[in-house]
């Protein structure tokens, strides 16, 4: 509770939580004020924006707004599920190499250090086009989750192992806990707000790479996403014929859920830091 | 190195004093120095020309051939790079096929003839190559010959109608081949029919497509190489090539492939009244996307490009022209269509087909998946404009034709015993069968990345599901799309067969669409009639057709054609083995004013639309002319 | 207190150290905590081990406890070796601990009752809900707690002292043959100290329990060991009874740490710190 | 034996993880793109096979997969069939056998979309662009965000609150969004700045005053593009670290014992890079797939376009020579941080002679 009113008080955290709940909102309860429709043709291809559709239509003459709201929707999912994906992983490995230590700790690290020396990126290009059929939004979002864990897995590794000397895992040691139950029930509370900051950003980072494996034209088939509207814009040369409406909204939408989510981060870090820097 | 200075010094300006001024700049300057140095390996080509550049006066710039990084330039490979490739800039063919008056226009060869058994051409006395010999008739038998030998060379396919290549001389006598001849060769080329299989309209498309290439100088670096074409195709051709055309390949890089005029080319007097090109460099810029080709043409960057470019008339602000300058822009020679596997359910079924055929909205993909470049669609496979016109009956398609009609639609799936069920929000559930088990989802191949297509695939699909068609988009890599075609392992795919207008059209557009030779079972490749369409193996074959893409050819009684033509078109359309769904040109022909005038137009038809070097826009080396500003 | 017989009482104890090491590191920095160190345990006495801090007694006491792995030499436990036995937690049944920081030895995000309640885990066989709770009870009655007292609070809510007594209702639950006390005083106040201390005399006398005392403090080692060890730059330089040991000193070390005792009637600066 | 020497024992330790790390890099370079049913002999014979019939296309066919090594050959030499006649393709495993072997000899093979040009070739072609691109905005990105971020954390005020949010917006704008933005406004619109292509297409790479003042020009964008995002992320992390290093013992203590202002700042900046340098060996990592957006919105020369259309068309040796290629540039550039790390920070120097 002292937490939440520090955090309210926090212009940086109202900042980024108002943009990045209004972005929410957007994707939600959109489609209850606006006729949300990715598939009539309601004009020609990028007619300007007007009183009917506010902005415009892509290059099929589907309403933009409609398929920002899809985008949108797509977009926080995959950043969302890669966000919990690379999360869960990276926390779990870092948790357990950075508890266990010695030999076990070496492996994990080197297979981190792996997964990070290998551009992710080229490991999810590699990956989303050796997959011929149903590369689906759930597929994307789990492969970006497999690739981008890496990071919060150092990070995670070096607060658990900080961790490990301290005395109440000793004594959850000599009260019989095993290694499962001493990393999930004594070292993972500590840094729940650590891990929290590590989901955050994992998200973002989600949502980007999304966007640019989507940029490349190995985006999912099966749905509408931000990094696919901006894709069709430049391929059906948005940019040649000055249609702004059919890539601008799309960009700006990423920029600010991103935006949004490194403030949140960055405000938390300020609330949450005095107690992890012990 | 002294060239480079004089020609620095040419420099605007501005942009010398941008970088004395700006300490950054030189510092990236030093660094591209050092760059450049690392890169001299790869360009020693380019440094041929010192850095020099090429004067824009005197340059084109033409895009849309070229996607990657070229590669060789062997004419003996199947896939040549740009200019070796499609191209009369370095080989030439014996005619070029004018796709306006449907006549050959003379290259290499002064003339040709058909008669009954065989198609004999005339070589021009003054075609030489660029070492000074003789195009001789020597080299067109051995050309072609090749293809007798090396089964995996593009013309082998033409052997199935030949029985003969042979070389005569004016007294109409076979002479002993001499390599070094520069007298008393050659210069009439028989082509004889194969009686079994007499087909004149393949032999005069391969008149007009297989580039001729000097024996001379093939036959022994040939043999060098042990006869072994595996090895032979090695070789990149990238320098001092003997060829008989009017540019020599200059630099290539992965940025960009140069041609220059070659200013002793034989046609120059034989061909254009004593006329050299006006154009001494011929560009191929690579870029890395379709639209970089748009940016590039309205800047004035490129002078004409081959690639779509859509909504053109807002890029003609900027100076970007078409054929036409107004609706539908272009003339249209292709038709992109959904081929069907006729081995798959429920697309077995023709009520299935003409339903599908029935739903499409051929206006939404004409008006947004192609800017509407091109006439509405009108049913079966013979276009109703241009030279095939007189082939068409308006008659037959109203009767026999499918249109855009959902009701219609609706009626065929009743007709073939489907019911779609909707769901509440009117989104297709799924389609049952008369035995109420469900049709399996007809998925649609496209490969991903192609604009045009993907868009055209996404409009079909949303036309077919609104009506009760369980369809979906299915985009593959392109690596992954050709196997699927050939091999069949596809319910619908993307693919527009047989394109380029040949005096063949448009009976090879129905040849390959449903001839059944080479029939082969799915899992194995056909390269014609991939829908596996009238098996001849399989009950409810139809000989009629295969009786008529055989006599078509030989057929000289144009009464008798024509009933062919619309007999073959009613079969089409009643059947609906696949759906076309639009018309498109062959190859798209932008142009930019900016630089060069007299380019080829509707307004100033004195060439086909084509870019220059693409067959007969050869020509229009000669006449454009560089605009001064 | 609870009469019920001490689930692992009546066993005979035997703990052994023969040329016990543990190092740190290697190369030209080794640090060797523990330094050949050999000793048996063989009564039921309150065994203290004292010594400057980084003499490495906690890395012995932690030794003993099977929380750290000797680089060296063996250490048993009942004729058994430590780190062989099947299962860890047959020897955490037979040696337990009390830690100095009682803060920092329970979890933050758990009740105290369920961490209490947890030690049940190394029962061979867990009791019936209701008598784990009778059980807690006790426990906490043992050291002078009311069970309402602490009903649902955290850690953080309870003060040093008594947090440190519930340390040692964890000893009245387990009832382990050895109890090591890792300064179980150093982080308390004066009044709380002489309470653990007294919790400490109970265990031995009621429950018949050897403890090992860890501390700097040699005054409070006399106050209520039987034995006294004098560990330095890991090794023990001087064992024996608390009265030879104060009474007559053999090693520097020992002098040195009686003279750190504050002494009310002597003013320090008389000590010559400040030389 | 060699514990005299801890420094050097530390870097052989290192060195050894790394060569493992790359070991598996390697295998996981080779396997990765194989793991779809694609077969680039299907993309070249797409290429080629138009008008060719059956038996000339399979023959065709034939020779490429003898070429690649994808079918298994008799002692003869000749192609191996299985009872329906077909060719016997060769297993995972003996092409993952020939691969080592191959790359040993230091070969990368020959590209299967570009036949017959050499894998070797074509990196050589275009990774001096992909370096004149992104080495530079990286290395000076990384130098001017890092001595932003200090400023911002020791100055604090108006300076800090306008830098810090600029910042991270900066680093939240994805890199490709801030390209096309450049491309769209100064490429396209204003036509300030050339929208594609990395020289005049009249030029060829000389070095020559035009043909550098060409590039120069061209670089601009690109530059931009990826330049003020590297500066954003790196003040951002060097802002908090600075922050952090205020805050410690011995900042308070020094200007306690009133040290030098400058002293201080130069022992924070210091303190405060050492972590920023890892971030700089990662940033280099990432050259290769930054470098492929970049590329493709500008149409800009280098090896991220070859990687794209590589993986595109599944030709698997150019693919591997550059994940190699990308691999061994990351595995080096972090052993050197690494190292450099252990020599200038005194604190994981005594670690070292822990050995803790």
């Amino acid at each position: 509770m002292k937490l939440f009113t520090s955090l309210l008080r926090t212009p940086s955290f109202v900042l980024g939580f108002g943009l990045f709940f209004a972005t929410l909102l957007f994707a939600l309860l959109g489609p209850l004020f606006v006729h949300v429709d990715v598939s009539t043709r309601v004009g020609l291809a990028f007619t300007p924006p007007s009183r009917a559709h506010w902005l415009g239509t892509d290059h099929l003459g589907v309403d933009m707004v409609s398929l920002l709201i899809a985008g949108l929707r797509s977009s926080l999912y995959v950043g969302f599920l890669a966000g919990t994906v690379a999360t869960f992983v990276g926390t779990l490995i870092g948790l357990y190499g950075g508890y266990k230590g010695g030999l076990i700790d070496d492996v994990l690290t080197v297979g981190t250090n792996l997964f990070l020396v290998i551009p992710s990126l080229i490991v999810l290009i590699l990956l989303s086009s050796s997959i011929e059929n149903g590369r689906s939004l759930t597929l994307i979002a789990l492969i970006i989750g497999c690739t981008t864990w890496t990071w919060s897995a150092r990070a995670v590794r070096a607060q658990s192992s900080s961790l490990r000397g301290r005395d109440h895992v000793s004594l959850a040691r000599i009260n019989g806990y095993g290694t499962l139950g001493i990393v999930l029930l004594h070292i993972m509370p500590y840094l729940l707000s650590y891990i929290f900051m590590v989901f955050i950003l994992q998200t973002a980072t989600g949502i980007l790479s999304e966007a640019s494996i989507s940029m490349l034209g190995l985006g999912p088939y099966d749905s509408i996403s931000l990094g696919k509207i901006l894709n069709e814009a430049i391929r059906n040369e948005a940019l040649t014929d000055g249609a702004w409406w059919a890539f601008a909204p799309a960009m700006v939408l990423i920029t600010v859920i991103v935006f949004a989510l490194y403030i949140i981060n960055t405000s938390l870090e300020g609330v949450f830091n005095p107690r992890l820097r012990k | 190195m002294t060239e480079t200075c004089s020609v620095a010094s040419k420099l605007p300006r501005g942009t010398q004093s941008f970088v004395r001024r700006v300490p950054a700049v030189r510092l990236l300057r030093t660094a591209l120095a050092l760059l450049s140095l690392l890169g001299q390996a790869d360009c020693r080509r380019d440094a041929d020309d010192a850095g020099g550049g090429f004067p824009r006066g005197e340059t084109f710039y033409v895009a849309g051939w070229q996607w990657g990084e070229p590669a060789s330039f062997n004419p003996l490979l199947s896939n040549p790079d740009w200019p070796v490739s499609t191209m009369n800039f370095v080989y030439e063919t014996l005619l070029m096929y004018d796709s306006i008056t449907g006549k050959m226009v003379p290259l290499l060869a002064e003339s040709y003839a058909t008669h009954a058994e065989s198609v004999e051409v005339t070589l021009n006395p003054a075609a030489r190559w660029n070492d000074g010999k003789p195009v001789t008739a020597w080299d067109v038998a051995y050309t072609f010959e090749l293809g007798k030998r090396y089964k995996s060379l593009n013309i082998a396919p033409i052997w199935q109608y030949l029985k003969a290549v042979r070389a005569l001389n004016e007294a109409g006598k076979e002479v002993p081949v001499e390599l070094n001849a520069t007298e008393g060769y050659p210069r009439r080329v028989v082509f004889e029919l194969n009686a079994e299989k007499k087909n004149p309209l393949v032999v005069l498309d391969a008149l007009q497509a297989q580039r001729i290439i000097p024996r001379h100088v093939i036959e022994p670096m040939l043999a060098a190489h042990g006869g072994n074409l595996d090895d032979f195709d090695k070789l990149k051709f990238d320098k001092d090539a003997v060829s008989s055309g009017p540019y020599k390949l200059f630099s290539y890089s992965s940025e960009k492939i140069a041609v220059v005029r070659d200013d002793n080319y034989w046609g120059n007097q034989a061909l254009h009244g004593g006329k050299r090109p006006t154009v001494k460099f011929v560009v191929h810029p690579i870029y890395k996307s379709n639209d970089h080709f748009s940016i590039a043409l309205q800047q004035g960057r490129l002078d004409a490009s081959s690639t779509f470019v859509p909504r053109i008339w807002l890029k003609a602000k900027k100076g970007v022209q078409s054929w036409l300058s107004k609706e539908p822009f272009f003339l249209s020679s292709a038709m992109p269509m959904l081929i069907v596997n006729h081995k798959r359910a429920p697309l077995t079924n023709v009520h299935m087909r003409r339903a599908m055929a029935f739903a499409i909205n051929y206006k939404d993909i004409r008006e947004l998946a192609v800017s509407g470049y091109s006439e509405p669609l009108k049913p079966g496979l013979i276009l109703p404009f241009g030279l095939e016109q007189k082939y068409f009956s308006d008659a037959d398609t109203q009767k026999y034709g499918t249109w855009f009609d959902p009701e219609r639609a609706k009626a065929e799936l009743k007709a073939g015993g489907y019911t779609p069920r909707f769901g509440a929000d009117g989104e297709l559930l799924e389609t049952l069968d008369e035995s109420g088990r469900k049709v399996p989802t007809v998925f649609v191949k496209s490969p991903t990345g192609w604009s045009d297509w993907e868009s055209i695939v996404r409009i079909s699909v949303k036309s077919m599901r609104a009506v009760g068609i369980d369809a979906r988009e299915r985009f593959v890599d392109a690596s992954l799309f050709w196997n699927a075609l050939f091999e069949g392992d596809f319910d619908l795919i993307m693919n527009t067969p047989s394109s380029a207008p040949s005096p063949s059209k448009p009976w090879s557009r129905f040849e390959i669409l449903m001839t059944t030779q080479d029939f082969a079972p799915l899992g194995d490749k056909m390269y014609k009639n991939m829908g596996r369409f009238n098996d001849p193996k399989a009950p409810g074959y139809i000989p009629r057709i295969d009786e008529l893409l055989t006599r078509i050819p030989s057929m000289t009684d144009e009464g008798e054609l024509l009933a062919a033509y619309h007999e073959l078109n009613v079969i089409f359309m009643q059947l609906q083995p696949d759906l076309p769904l639009v018309y498109r040109p062959d190859a798209f022909y932008e142009f930019s004013a900016k630089h060069w005038s007299n380019m080829p137009s509707a307004a100033n038809p004195y060439l086909p639309p084509l870019t220059p070097g693409d067959r007969l826009g050869t020509n229009m080396l000669w006449a454009i002319e560089p605009v001064t500003h | 207190m609870p009469s019920e017989p001490s689930p692992l009482a009546d066993q005979p104890l035997k703990f052994e150290a023969k040329n016990l090491s543990r190092s740190f590191g290697h190369g030209k920095k080794l640090v060797e905590a523990v330094k050949n160190v050999s000793f048996g345990i063989a009564s039921r006495d309150i065994i203290s081990i004292v010594g400057q801090s980084g003499c490495g007694k906690t890395v012995l006491a932690k030794m003993l406890l099977r929380l750290e792995t000797p680089s060296s030499g063996t250490l048993s436990f009942n004729g058994k070796p430590i780190g062989n036995e099947r299962d860890a937690r047959e020897h955490w049944r037979s040696v337990q601990a009390v830690f100095q920081d009682p803060f920092s030895a329970f979890n933050q995000f758990f009740t105290i009752r369920s961490q209490l309640k947890s030690s049940f885990k190394l029962f061979k066989r867990k009791p019936e809900e209701e008598e784990m709770e009778a059980r807690v009870d006790a426990a906490l009655m043992a050291v002078n707690i009311k069970p309402k007292e602490v009903e649902g609070k955290y850690p953080f809510e309870l003060s040093g002292g008594q947090m440190q007594r519930m340390l040692l209702a964890r000893i009245f639950i387990l009832r382990p043959q050895v109890l090591i006390a890792d300064e179980p005083t150093s982080m308390v106040d004066a009044c709380s100290r002489a309470n653990i201390l007294d919790y400490l005399m109970k265990l031995k006398q009621e429950l018949d329990m050897t403890i090992v005392f860890v501390t700097h403090d040699i005054g409070l080692a006399c106050y209520i060991s039987d034995s006294i060890f004098i560990m330095h730059e890991g090794e023990i330089v001087e064992q024996g009874p608390p009265a030879q040991v104060t009474g007559s000193p053999s090693s520097a070390v020992t002098r040195q740490l009686l003279d750190d005792i504050p002494d009310v009637h002597r003013p320090w600066i008389k000590r010559g710190a400040l030389d | 034996m060699l514990n005299q020497y801890p420094t050097l024992k530390h870097i052989l330790g290192r060195a050894g993880w790394y060569f493992v790390t790359f070991l598996v890099a390697v295998t996981i370079n080779f396997f990765l793109p194989r793991l779809g049913d694609a077969n680039p002999v299907d993309t070249m014979m797409a290429k080629v096979s138009a008008g060719l019939d059956t038996a000339s296309a399979k023959e065709k066919e034939e020779s490429y997969l003898k070429e690649f090594g994808l079918v298994e050959l008799d002692p003869s030499g000749h192609v191996q069939r299985d009872a329906q006649g077909k060719p016997v393709r060769t297993t995972l495993a003996s092409q993952f056998a020939n691969y080592v072997g191959m790359s040993l000899r230091g070969d990368l093979g020959s590209s299967i979309l570009q036949h017959p040009k050499r894998v070797s070739e074509i990196i050589k072609a275009a990774l001096p662009w992909t370096l004149a691109l992104q080495l530079p905005t990286i290395v000076f990105g990384w130098l001017l965000g890092n001595v932003l971020g200090a400023l911002a954390a020791y100055k604090r005020g108006v300076f800090d609150q306008l830098m810090y949010p600029m910042a991270l917006l900066a680093s939240a704008i994805p890199a490709f969004c801030f390209g096309i933005l450049l491309v769209y406004v100064f490429g396209i619109r204003l036509e300030w700045f050339p929208a594609v292509g990395g020289y005049d297409d009249g030029l060829s790479p000389a070095l020559s005053r035009q043909f550098i003042a060409s590039a120069s020009y061209y670089y601009v964008l690109p530059f931009l593009s990826v330049f003020l995002i590297v500066v954003g992320g790196q003040a951002i992390g060097m802002r908090s670290m600075c922050i952090y290093e205020l805050g410690t013992d011995y900042v308070k203590y020094a200007k306690l014992l009133g040290v030098k202002e400058s002293k201080i700042l130069f022992y924070m900046f210091r303190n405060a890079m050492l972590p920023q340098l890892t971030g700089l060996a990662l940033a280099l990592g990432t050259m290769v797939g930054g470098a492929l957006i970049t590329e493709m919105i500008f149409s800009y020369p280098g090896l991220g376009m070859a990687v794209l259309t590589a993986i595109q068309g599944n030709d698997y040796p150019l693919i591997t020579g550059c994940t190699l290629l990308v691999t061994v540039t990351v595995l080096i550039a972090n052993f050197s941080v690494d190292i450099l790390v252990g020599i200038l920070d005194p604190r994981i120097r005594a670690a070292q002679r822990t050995g803790k």
